[in-house]
C-alpha cells in the first residue's frame, strides 16, 4: 500500500517535526524533576513541577474502570487531543505518592498511553496533559477499589 | 538477569501500536515482610523506545505502576518490518532491552 | 493537505480506539467488574510465564542435563499440543493418574534427575516451584481454545473421578466447609467473585477451564495445584500435599465434569 | 516415603476394583474407601491447622454428599445442635454495631497462615449483603440488609422482639441447629467467635441505629 514516495514523504514530515517543532523527548519539556515522585498531594506535585493551576478539560481523556476488582492492577488509558502536548501524567490522589507515571510526548508518538497502576484504596484518578506553553489540562474519574476474595 | 519482555508491534492505519509486558516486581518500598522488616523499593524508573534505532518514546515511572507492567503507546508512521526496541532501567540500575519486528 | 487530514483522522481513530465507548451513567456492580476484566484482557502477564516455560521445556537442566522435550504428557513423548485438556489421566509408567504438575515432576525426576519429592515440598513461588509455574503456563497455553476431554477408560481414572466427587463434598475443619459449600450451586458469589458450580460443566473458560491463571492480586502464575491449595487454606483445612492424590482426584472430578468446555488457560484472575 | 506407599495402595485398590466392575466404574463402597485413603494420605498439618480437622463429627459426616440427609436424620442433628447453643451469660444479646461491622468485614482466622491465638473475624460479607455501603458482598447466604427492620425489631430489648433476637443469636452460635447441613459455620459452638463478638454482630443486624436498619 505504502509507496516508497509516501514513505519518504512521511519520513520527511516526521523528521521535520522532530527538528523544527520540538527537540526529542527529555528536551521537550525539561526533564521531569525526580522529586515529583515524592509529592504527597496534588498541590505538592504541581509545585515540584513548577506548574500553574490545572484546568479540567475535554481535551484530555481518561478511561479506567468504575470498580477495580483488585487495587493491585487498575487499567488506565489516557489521551489528549490538545495542541502541543509535551507530557502526560497519571496521578492517583490517595496513594502515598500521587505521581504514578509520566510519559514524554515527542512528535513521534501519539498523546495516548495505556498502563496499569496500583491503588491502595478508592480514589480519584487523574490524567494530566502538559502543553509546551505550560498549560495544565486534566480529566478525572473515581475508581472504587473493592475487597476481593475471602478477605483472608 | 531479568527475563525478556514481550513486545507486540502492529502496523495500524499508518501508525505502529506497541504493546509491552515487562517482568518486574515493582516493589513499592512501603510493604513489610512477615518479620515486620520493610521490603526495599525495587521498581522500573525509566522506559524508552526507538523505531529503527531512532528514539521515539520515553517515560518515567514511580513504584505505583503494577507488578509485571503493561504499556501501550502508538508510534506515528512506521510499517511492517520496522524494528521497535524497548528498554527499561530500574532503581537498582538493572536494565533490559528487547526488540520486536513490526507486523 | 489531504495527507495531513488523513494523519489526524488516524490519530483520532487511535485515540478513540484506546479510550473505548463512553461509560454509561448507571451500571451495576457486576457490569463494572465485567468492564474491569475486559480492560485487562489484552496484555495478560501470563504471556511472560508462557515464554519462560517454553524456554525451560527446551533447555537441558538438572543433574542429567536433559531437556523435557522427551516428556510424555499423555499424547506421546514430546507432544505438548492438546496434552493439557486431557489431564489428569492414567500413566502406565508410574501406575498413577496424574495431573499436569505431578506429571511434570515425574519427567523432571526421570529425564532430568531432579528430586521430585524435594520440589513437591518446596513452598510455592520458591526455587523449582517458580519453574513449574512457568512450565504449566506454557503447556496449558499450547491447548488454549481446545475443549476438555479427559479420558475415563482406565479403571484408575474412573476411581479417581468417583473419589474426587466424594472429596468435593467432604466437609471438615472448624468451619464445616467442603468444596461444595462455595461451588455447589449456580449464580453464587464470595464477596464480588463469581463462584462457578463445579459439580457440572460451568461453561467455556470458566472454573476448571480457566486455570492456570495469572493472579493480579499477587502477580503470580497459579496452576491448579496452587489454586486448590489456597481453596483448602480458606476452607481452614490442613495442608494438601503438592501433587497429592486428593488434589489429583479433585482435578479429575472437575476436569471430567468440564468435558467440552473450551480452555482459556492461562487466564487472568483477580 | 509414606506418600509413595499410600499412592501405590490406592493404585492397587484400583486394579482390584477393575476386575469386578470394568464397565460401570467403582462401586459406592470402593469410591468411599479410595476417597478416605486419599484424604488420609494427602494432607499434612501446617501451622495451627492440624490433622484432627479432618476428623468429621456427626454433622459433617451426614452432610458430605450431593444428597441431603433424610428428614429424620436432619431433625435429629438439629435437635442435638440446638442443645449446644449457649445463651449469653449476662443476658445481654446486643453489643456495639460498629465493632460488629468490623467483624463482618474481617475474613481472617483459623487458616494455616494465621497465628495461634489470634481472634477470628466473622467472615459475614463473604456470603451476605449486610450494610448498603459495602458493595463487595457474597451471595451464598441471604441478604441481611434491613435485617431488624424487616422483622419489626424497633426495640431489641422488648418482649415482642425476644423470639427473633434469640433466633438470631442461636443462628450465629450454631447454624446447624436450624438447618442440619447449612453452609454457615457454627461460629459460637466451635469457638470461632466469642460471646462479645457475637453480641457485636447481633447489634449490627438488630440495633435500630445500625446502618443495616437505616431507612
Amino acid at each position: 500500500m505504502n509507496t516508497r514516495r509516501d514513505l519518504i514523504k512521511q519520513g520527511a514530515l516526521l523528521a521535520g517535526l522532530l527538528a523544527g517543532v520540538l527537540p526529542l523527548q527529555a528536551g521537550a519539556a525539561e526533564a521531569l524533576a525526580k522529586s515529583a515522585f515524592d509529592a504527597k498531594t496534588l498541590d505538592e506535585l504541581y509545585k515540584a513541577l513548577g506548574l500553574g493551576k490545572p484546568v479540567e478539560s475535554k481535551e484530555v481523556q481518561l478511561s479506567a474502570p468504575d470498580i477495580a476488582e483488585n487495587g493491585a492492577v487498575v487499567p488506565v488509558t489516557i489521551a489528549s487531543g490538545a495542541a502541543n502536548v509535551v507530557r502526560m501524567l497519571v496521578l492517583v490522589e490517595k496513594n502515598p505518592s500521587v505521581l504514578t507515571a509520566s510519559f514524554d510526548v515527542s512528535p513521534a508518538v501519539e498523546a495516548a498511553f495505556q498502563t496499569r497502576v496500583k491503588m491502595g484504596q478508592t480514589s480519584n484518578l487523574y490524567a494530566v496533559a502538559i502543553t509546551a506553553d505550560k498549560k495544565v489540562l486534566f480529566a478525572q474519574k473515581e475508581v472504587k477499589v473493592t475487597l476481593g476474595g475471602c478477605g483472608g | 538477569m531479568a527475563d525478556p519482555m514481550r513486545i507486540r508491534a502492529q502496523a495500524l492505519n499508518g501508525n505502529v501500536v506497541v504493546k509491552v509486558l515487562m517482568q518486574h516486581e515493582m516493589e513499592t518500598g512501603q510493604r513489610k515482610d512477615a518479620n515486620g522488616k520493610t521490603i526495599p523499593a525495587w521498581h522500573i524508573t525509566d522506559v524508552s523506545a526507538s523505531l529503527n534505532g531512532t528514539p521515539v518514546f520515553s517515560a518515567q515511572w514511580g513504584p505505583a505502576v503494577s507488578k509485571n507492567p503493561f504499556l501501550q503507546f502508538t508510534i506515528k508512521g512506521g510499517k511492517a518490518g520496522d524494528k521497535v526496541s524497548v528498554q527499561w532501567v530500574d532503581n537498582l540500575g538493572n536494565k533490559r532491552v528487547d526488540e520486536a519486528t513490526v507486523v | 493537505m489531504s495527507k495531513t487530514a488523513l494523519a489526524i483522522a488516524g490519530v483520532m481513530a487511535g485515540v478513540i480506539a484506546l479510550i473505548g465507548a463512553p461509560a454509561l451513567a448507571q451500571k451495576s456492580t457486576s457490569d463494572g467488574i465485567a468492564e474491569y476484566r475486559a480492560m485487562l484482557a489484552d496484555g495478560n502477564p501470563a504471556e511472560l510465564f508462557e515464554a519462560k516455560g517454553e524456554e525451560l521445556w527446551k533447555t537441558p537442566r538438572g543433574p542429567k542435563g536433559a531437556s523435557l522435550e522427551r516428556c510424555d504428557l499423555g499424547k506421546g513423548a514430546g507432544v505438548v499440543k492438546g496434552a493439557f485438556v486431557e489431564l489428569p489421566r492414567y500413566f502406565g509408567d508410574t501406575g498413577r493418574v496424574q495431573d499436569l504438575e505431578s506429571r511434570l515432576l515425574s519427567c523432571m525426576e526421570t529425564l532430568q534427575g531432579f528430586d521430585a519429592k524435594a520440589i513437591a515440598a518446596t513452598p510455592f513461588g520458591k526455587g523449582e516451584q517458580t519453574n513449574l509455574e512457568a512450565l504449566v503456563a506454557y503447556i496449558s497455553a499450547e491447548s488454549r481454545g481446545m475443549k476438555f476431554n479427559l479420558p475415563q477408560t482406565h479403571t484408575a481414572e474412573k476411581l479417581m473421578y468417583a473419589a474426587g466427587k466424594k472429596i468435593f463434598y467432604f466437609r471438615g475443619g472448624p468451619y464445616d466447609f467442603a468444596c461444595a459449600t462455595c461451588h455447589g450451586e449456580d449464580g453464587k458469589r464470595i464477596r464480588l467473585q463469581d463462584l462457578p458450580a463445579l459439580y457440572k460443566n460451568p461453561g467455556d473458560a470458566v472454573g476448571f477451564a480457566s486455570w492456570p491463571a495469572y493472579r493480579v492480586s499477587s502477580g503470580e502464575l497459579w496452576g491448579m495445584q496452587r489454586r486448590l491449595n489456597d481453596c483448602y487454606r480458606q476452607q481452614r483445612f490442613p495442608y494438601p500435599g503438592y501433587a497429592s492424590d486428593a488434589t489429583i482426584a479433585l482435578a479429575t472430578y472437575m476436569g471430567v465434569n468440564s468435558k467440552g468446555a473450551v480452555s482459556s488457560a492461562p487466564a487472568l484472575k483477580r | 516415603m509414606k506418600t509413595v506407599h499410600l499412592i501405590s495402595a490406592a493404585a492397587g485398590l484400583a486394579i482390584v476394583a477393575g476386575c469386578a466392575t470394568q464397565a460401570m466404574g467403582p462401586s459406592e463402597a470402593e469410591a468411599t474407601a479410595a476417597a478416605d485413603a486419599m484424604i488420609k494420605s494427602s494432607f499434612r498439618e501446617q501451622g495451627i491447622a492440624k490433622l484432627d480437622r479432618l476428623e468429621q463429627d456427626a454433622v459433617q459426616k451426614a452432610c458430605s454428599s450431593d444428597k441431603p440427609p433424610t428428614a429424620d436424620v436432619s431433625a435429629k442433628i438439629e435437635a442435638e445442635q440446638m442443645a449446644t447453643v449457649k445463651w449469653p451469660t449476662n443476658g445481654q444479646y446486643l453489643g456495639d454495631w460498629k465493632e460488629g461491622e468490623k467483624l463482618a468485614q474481617n475474613g481472617r482466622g483459623m487458616t494455616w497462615t494465621d497465628p495461634a491465638g489470634a481472634k477470628s473475624g466473622g467472615n459475614c460479607y463473604n456470603c451476605h449483603q449486610i450494610s448498603k455501603a459495602e458493595i463487595s458482598f457474597g451471595t451464598i447466604g441471604p441478604s441481611l440488609y434491613q435485617y431488624g427492620r424487616l422483622r419489626g425489631v424497633s426495640d431489641p430489648a422488648s418482649a415482642q422482639s425476644e423470639p427473633i433476637v434469640k433466633y438470631t443469636w442461636g443462628k450465629i452460635y450454631n447454624a446447624k441447629a436450624y438447618s442440619a447441613c447449612s453452609n454457615m459455620p457454627r461460629f459460637g459452638h466451635v469457638g470461632v467467635l466469642d460471646e462479645d463478638q457475637i453480641r457485636d454482630i447481633m447489634a449490627l443486624l438488630l440495633d435500630p441505629k445500625s446502618p443495616v436498619n437505616a431507612e
